[in-house]
């Protein structure tokens, strides 16, 4: 019989607020194997671990259960600080008091203290038959795969790559930069944003330790952290870039033109076309939808111009594998699409335009060259109105979060729009205004006094096009009136959500996404870069959105992760695996489909199915499934659990 | 190591804190040697104060006690508590730092912790950590949890310098370690890299006039309500007012005490306000069932992930009433405080008798810090936050190469946004290290 | 002008009442003011329906029940279809009629006897059915 | 196929031409209205009040009866439709207000039936592709507003009819006929309903704002499905004359009595007379009579 012991956890008043955890630990002192049980206000706390430690050291406990908050939590605490006692961290197990009892029986104390004994006496019989483990040790590759050429992107790039690491940075875009590349100038200081950006960007291009593959989507990942086996879709730019010289004559005479997606439609590009005109890298890709060629083979001026004969229409898409021992996923965001705000026009109005088509009129590389001319008629629009939250704090119809950057970027275009057009008037509708950073604050109050902007506190109800001007009917909740304004043109400050495609690759990643896509990280403060799944980091508004300093600071804190996970030769697996009872297992293989991990494989010459140690998580679905039983779970044995219930129904 | 030119792979964090801490894991975990200064006898920083943190309302302690610990226990990193930084010189590669190392009248080689002193001390006065609320010992631990759990006394409160008689825990000491003639002394250590992670302030109650500068005890500020609010704190962790200790059953909180406020106070957003204003009406409507919450607020700014929704839950679910206005005054009625507001929604002014008033007063930079960034050699702006090298691209870089910036002394963050800074800052000196 | 606030008063029986009649959440009303934006007659209503809502969480009853707003309200529902927050303010405004309408001194806002001549003839059989359902108790 | 029709009191009365030309036309179509047995008024109004099961009793008898004759219902008016099937919705979704009301009517209706409004049968049974080919005379030329106006939009949940902001069955139908449909930002705002009687002035003020968006963007007559608001923004242009003394009167007719002309039906069946605004001027010189 092992000499068990049990140290309960007030956590403050989280626990001890509503069970009684002085009676609970005087009732599993009378239990008969349990050699010592006492409680403390905070068990993970230093002294705290001191008293388990002295425990097990003075009473020679041979098994531990703290009975405190959920084991995501503290499970590796507790386990470290039996293991310095020499004890087998894997006999050491928690029973989850707080989430699963404390805080959802806070109105019945006496229910809870019952219940709380009842998890205890529950996980005891677990530490009963527990087997001492040692954990699985693993190589690694030290290589990263960066997910997404944004700024995002290119920060954890290039801090990893100065750190000493090898990194493959794949972008979906033919250039780097992503949305800042539309930028025109950034808040609070109002900096162009495309001369840093193309620094960053070329700085990547050049780095001998990063591979950069642009035009690019991930296909297939397999493996885990430490040993990702990854396949990279490269696809035909039907361009020669190793000839290609960047001269451009391809895109001058190319004559099919139609809107960019770049230029957010305002603008026109060509069927060979850079991204946009500064892109890095600075070469061209064919879009096959619009070239001529592949309408209807006739036209190959591109071809017959191309000094460097770098035009390649029969190029084909590209698979590369690669390795990599973890992964940064900063695939960035989109805007909430127009089409499907009814009452703004369905994105049907002209001159009602979302925040980036606006950047893009500002930008002096964009399609007015930085003049404001609304997309109509190219008139100078006098009466301007900007509306924010749209589809932002609004959990009825759209998104219920704070897209964090509209209110400064608002502020920051009605600024540049009253400095271009001093005549003019502009109105932003707003709800709250939110200039939480450094500087921003200051920033909008300073615009606001300065430029004689018309702050209105209230929502914009509808929007119509109405005898050539575009009405809108808002609210200043200040006075309580309604407001019209009859506008030349509208901004709306459109939602920020995930980038398309974002679920499917978590879904490859194994990465999970919240209802709206955004990628969940492992916990909010503690692991804010961490994704659920090992080996995978989060940057960028890909996980919530965010600004570009902020989106910096978190990519090289991805980065900073990444090199401490690297640094060391072996990784360190949890032991807590499937296994199989060979003499049980008939070889049916049903295990091996219901796998999500792809941990299972039929050892053909033997007949039974075994299990791939790196890659099981443990999650037990082979265990659900196996029909004859001889799958189980490392210290989850089907007697272990039938004993825990057995003390819930006794 | 010493003085043959090589370039130092061993980095200084200058604060304890949540930002500090962060950034020392990180380089030890990443094979780094580094020394971590820390001005109190233990690390830990403003989050130790803290009760819940928004908006999982996670145990502050919960979250950060494992990392003191673990940073306590890192053979990477070396804890140079209770000591502040003197001077500094050198440059990336090979800093010089001086260090004064206060005495503690402890002799923390000596000492097991074991709290003795602590409990037998008869000198009693108001505690700082718990901001003035619950009384402290003259030889004091932070907290139980602290580490290193090593305590020291505090001359300005202990009978024995300032009566000359009493010596009472030099007497309890099991291992003799009470030291009344120790020095402050001055230490070296070299570095490569510095990443300065100081941590702010509140501007005191007392500056508020228009609140009674600081006079009425049930005028309390955002701090002090995390202390009244921890189950560690002086009232563990029931909401009772400092005057009486009568459960307040109107409360209300005031954003914006000192933000937003150019002509008066702060020009900037404490960023940090609205939130945790939001978490405080939030548990106190958990704890006080039948009380009423009313925040006065100027803007709700809920940015963060699950931010919006925190806020939004609060209103629809507790009932917290927003009131979208101004405090002018408070002043004291009997047993009430009465507060004069605004709802410029309605258009009306608000009265309020309230139980207890907590003000979200601003961040400010530690009073400290323009001093430090002058022995740094890096800028800081006027109110002394250190200004970092380019607001966008380069947000923990500092004019300075070699040295770093993390968490609040750049500016006010929530602990989220302090964590990734420091953990940037730590990239950043990895990048560095790796390059030589 | 002034409004002294007291726990009761934000959790005031009226308010209760309200909620109650409307099945509506007032605590969730965010005031961003998209109801009265949006309203064809909010041009002439003496407060918005945001500040109808407001006011009724405050407590303000003799005054939120003294203005014309919710008499004026054609519960067309433009209101609710776009309220980000979900809530039927359509409801909220039949709520305040109810209230002052289930009261014992009626306040009766049509008298068929004002009328102009030949009204009566004209206006179609709805127009007076949904007019007596919302004006009379 | 014959569908179960309950036609509403002021269909009844002040607004015959509506329900007459409705029936007319759809025998031309191939199907008949088939009235409802002792039919009572809907009320009018559906109750906000969420304790005001009263109201949903008059409703709820004509469900009930309906059900007893078939399994489709269909209504002219929009503000019968609208409280019709909003009841019915309420009727499949909250069981413990049906029992309630089922236990005061002394019946047993579970919500089975199926609440369609005449446009819908149009569109869906007939189809806008086959009716036009039944046209005997296109509108050709005639630049008709469509006014939706409140009650078959919303609440969008409930009715389920078309998109909330841009609804288009309207335009499907005017097309089908041959005209020219004039898009104007108002014909989804309301005309001021039931204020016609309590605050007369406020619904002048709406009325004149819907008609007003229309004229500017071209219209020659605004359509509508509602006697409520044909009343409004027909009969109240005395009164915006009376305000505004450069108003033009435009005429307003039902989209039934358009029908009416587009499948050749003699004008004088179709209640012109009881319109303010004589449509005849127009419709003659646009060649339509």
């Amino acid at each position: 019989m092992r000499k068990l012991g049990v140290f309960i956890c007030h956590c403050g008043v989280n626990i001890a607020g509503t069970v009684d955890v002085k009676s609970v630990a005087e009732e599993m002192g009378r239990v008969e194997d349990v050699a010592h049980s006492t409680d403390y206000i905070y068990m993970c706390s230093e002294p705290g671990q001191q008293i388990i430690r002295e425990a097990i050291r003075e009473k020679g406990l041979e098994g531990v259960v703290v009975a405190c908050c959920s084991p995501s939590m503290h499970e590796n605490t507790f386990r470290k600080a039996v293991k310095s006692q020499g004890m087998n961290p894997y006999l050491c197990e928690i029973a989850n008091i707080r989430e699963q009892c404390s805080w959802v029986h806070q109105k019945d104390r006496e229910e809870a203290t019952r219940k709380a004994a009842e998890i205890i006496l529950a996980t005891l019989e677990k530490v009963r038959k527990n087997e001492s483990l040692e954990p699985i040790a693993m190589a690694i590759d030290r290589r990263v795969l960066v997910i997404g050429g944004g700024i995002a992107g290119m920060t954890a790039a290039l801090d990893l790559a100065e750190g000493g690491y090898g990194v493959v940075l794949i972008e979906r875009e033919p250039g780097l930069g992503g949305h800042m590349a539309q930028l025109s100038r950034t808040f609070p200081d109002l900096d162009p944003a495309l001369p840093g950006l193309v620094a960053k960007a070329s700085a990547v291009e050049r780095h001998p330790k990063i591979n950069l593959l642009c035009y690019s989507e991930l296909e297939d990942v397999k493996g885990y952290v430490g040993n990702f086996d990854l396949t990279v879709r490269k696809k035909a730019t039907l361009v020669d870039w190793e000839k290609c010289n960047g001269c451009g004559d391809c895109i001058r005479d190319c004559p099919v033109e139609y809107a960019s997606p770049f230029e957010r439609g305002l603008g026109m590009r060509k069927a060979i076309d850079l991204f946009y005109p500064d892109s890095v890298p600075s070469k061209p890709v064919i879009d096959r939808e619009h070239c001529q060629y592949f309408l209807d083979k006739g036209c190959r001026r591109c071809e017959e111009i191309c000094p460097k004969k770098a035009i390649n229409f029969a190029q084909k898409d590209e698979r590369i594998e690669l390795k990599a021992g973890a992964i940064v996923v900063a695939t960035g965001y989109e805007l909430y699409p127009m089409e499907r705000l009814g009452e703004y026009g369905y994105g049907q109005i002209p001159d009602v335009i979302d925040g980036l088509a606006f950047e893009r009129m500002l930008s002096p590389n964009g399609p007015t060259r930085g003049k404001i001319l609304r997309p109509s008629d190219g008139k100078v629009p006098k009466e301007m109105v900007f509306i924010q939250c749209v589809a932002s704090r609004d959990p009825d119809r759209y998104m219920p979060y704070c897209s964090r950057v509209c209110c400064m970027y608002t502020a920051k275009h009605a600024s540049f729009y009253k400095e271009q057009v001093p005549d003019g008037q502009p109105y932003i509708f707003y709800m709250d205004i939110r200039s939480d950073c450094k500087g921003y604050e200051e920033f909008l109050q300073k615009t606001i006094e300065e430029r004689g902007l018309l702050y209105l506190r209230g929502r914009v109800s509808r929007v119509f096009q109405d005898d050539g001007k575009v009405r809108v009917l808002g609210v200043d909740t200040l006075t309580g009136r309604m407001v019209e304004v009859a506008a030349d043109m509208v901004v709306l400050a459109t939602a920020i959500v995930p980038s398309p495609g974002v679920k499917d690759l978590a879904a490859k990643l194994r990465a999970t996404v919240d209802r709206h896509g955004f990628l969940t990280e492992a916990h909010i403060k503690l692991y804010p870069v961490e994704s659920s799944t090992k080996g995978i980091y989060l940057a960028g508004c890909g996980q919530s959105p965010k600004d570009i300093s902020d989106t910096v600071s978190q990519a090289s804190a991805t980065a900073s992760k990444i090199q401490a996970l690297l640094s060391t030769d072996k990784l360190l697996q949890d032991p807590l695996i499937a296994f199989v009872d060979e003499g049980i297992c008939s070889g049916c293989g049903i295990c091996v489909e219901i796998c999500p991990y792809e941990a299972r494989e039929m050892d053909r010459r033997r007949g039974i199915s075994v299990v791939h140690e790196a890659l099981c998580q443990g999650c037990g679905a082979c265990i659900a499934a196996c029909p004859n039983f001889a799958c189980e779970l490392r210290n989850s044995s089907a007697s272990q659990t039938l004993r825990m219930v057995d003390t819930f129904v006794a | 190591m010493k003085g043959n030119g090589a370039f130092v792979k061993r980095a200084m964090v200058i604060g304890g804190g949540i930002a500090g801490i962060s950034a020392s894991l990180d380089l030890g975990n990443a094979g780094y040697d580094v020394v971590l200064v820390e001005k109190l006898p233990s690390i830990g920083g403003r989050m130790l104060q803290l009760s819940e943190t928004f908006p999982t309302l996670d145990c502050a302690q919960c979250t950060l006690t494992p990392k003191t610990v673990e940073t306590g226990q890192h053979p990477r990193i070396k804890l140079v508590t209770y000591s502040e930084v003197e001077g500094i010189e050198g440059k990336a590669g090979d800093f010089s730092v001086s260090i004064r190392r206060k005495a503690a009248y402890v002799d923390w080689e000596r000492c097991t912790g074991c709290g003795l002193c602590q409990q037998k001390c008869p000198s009693k006065n108001p505690s700082e950590f718990d901001r003035g609320m619950g009384l402290g010992k003259a030889i004091y631990t932070l907290s139980p949890q602290a580490v290193p759990n090593k305590p020291v006394i505090d001359p300005s409160h202990c009978r024995y310098f300032k009566e000359g008689k009493c010596r009472v825990c030099e007497k309890i000491c099991p291992v003799k370690a009470i030291d009344y003639e120790q020095k402050d002394r001055l230490v070296e250590e070299r570095v490569g890299a510095i990443v300065v992670a100081v941590g702010f302030d509140l501007i005191p109650k007392e500056s508020f006039g228009e609140y009674g500068y600081g006079e009425l005890p049930d005028l309390i500020d955002g701090l002090a309500f995390e202390r009244l609010n921890s189950a560690s704190g002086p009232t563990t962790g029931e909401i009772r007012r400092p005057s009486d200790g009568k459960v307040p059953k109107e409360v209300v909180f005031i954003q914006c005490t000192g933000s937003r406020d150019p002509e008066r106070y702060m020009p900037y957003c404490s960023r940090v306000c609205c939130m945790y204003t939001a978490k405080h009406a939030r548990l106190y409507k958990h704890k006080v069932h039948d009380g009423q919450a009313y925040i006065f607020y100027m803007d709700i700014r809920s940015t963060g992930k699950g931010y919006e929704e925190f806020i939004q839950q609060g209103m629809e679910e507790e009932g917290i009433l927003y009131l979208r206005g101004r405090v002018s005054r408070i002043f004291r009625d009997g047993e009430k405080l009465i507060v004069w507001g605004a709802d410029t929604l309605t258009g009306r002014k608000v009265e309020v008798s309230a139980d207890l008033v907590v003000l979200a007063t601003a961040m400010t930079p530690r009073k400290e810090a323009k001093e430090l960034a002058k022995k740094l050699g890096i800028e800081a702006d006027d109110h002394g936050f250190l200004t970092e090298a380019e607001r966008k691209l380069r947000p923990v870089e500092t004019k300075v190469e070699g040295i770093y910036l993390a968490g609040c002394a750049q500016g006010p963050k929530d602990i989220a946004d302090s964590v990734a800074h420091a953990n940037a800052a730590a990239s950043k000196v990895q990048a560095l290290f790796a390059k030589h | 002008m002034k409004i002294e606030l007291t726990r009761q008063k934000v959790h005031n029986e009226f308010a209760k009442k309200v909620e109650l009649i409307s099945g509506q959440n007032l605590f969730a009303c965010y005031q961003c003011g998209n109801c009265t934006a949006g309203c064809p007659i909010s041009f002439a209503m003496e407060i918005g329906p945001h500040e109808a809502i407001r006011y009724t969480l405050l407590g303000l009853e003799e005054e939120v029940l003294g203005v014309n707003t919710f008499w004026l309200c054609a519960s067309c529902l433009q209101c609710t279809s776009r309220c980000p927050k979900g809530i039927d303010i359509a409801r909220v405004m039949d709520a305040l009629r109810m209230v002052v309408l289930r009261r014992k001194e009626r306040r009766d806002h049509i008298q068929i006897s004002e009328f102009p001549e030949g009204f009566l003839e004209k206006v179609p059989q709805i127009a007076f059915i949904s007019g007596f359902r919302k004006f009379l108790s | 196929m014959d569908y179960l029709y309950f036609p509403g009191c002021t269909l009844y009365t002040k607004a015959k031409n509506f329900d007459q030309t409705a029936r007319n036309c759809s025998l031309l179509l191939g199907f008949e209205l088939k009235e409802l047995p002792n039919w009572t008024c809907c009320g009018a109004t559906f109750p906000l009040a969420t304790d005001n099961l009263m109201a949903l009793l008059p409703p709820a008898r004509i469900l009930a009866s309906a059900r007893e004759q078939g399994t489709v219902l269909t209504t002219l008016c929009a503000v019968c439709f609208n409280v019709i099937k909003r009841t019915n919705r309420l009727f499949q979704e909250d069981g413990e207000k049906r029992d309630k009301i089922n236990n005061f009517i002394e019946k047993n209706y579970q919500g089975d039936l199926r609440v369609v409004h005449y446009l819908e049968i149009l569109k869906q049974e007939v189809g806008f592709p086959q009716l036009k080919e039944r046209v005997k005379r296109p509108l050709t030329g005639l630049r008709a507003a469509p006014y939706y106006g409140c009650m078959l939009l919303r609440p969008f949940e409930e009715m389920e009819f078309d998109d909330k902001e841009r609804p288009t069955i309207f335009e499907g139908f005017l097309e089908a006929l041959g005209a020219k449909v004039v898009e104007f930002p108002y014909k989804i705002e309301c005309c001021g309903s039931f204020q016609s009687v309590g605050s007369p002035d406020v619904a002048t003020e709406c009325a004149y704002k819907i008609l007003g968006s229309a004229m500017k963007n071209g219209a020659e007559v605004v359509v509508s499905t509602c006697p409520m608001c044909t009343f409004n923004i027909d009969h109240k242009q005395s009164d915006i004359k009376q305000k505004y003394l450069d108003f033009k009167t435009i005429p307003v007719l039902y989209f039934t009595q358009l029908l009416g002309i587009a499948m050749g039906l003699d004008h004088r069946t179709l209640g012109f007379e009881q319109n303010f605004v004589d449509p005849l001027p127009l419709l003659k010189g646009k060649g339509l009579v």
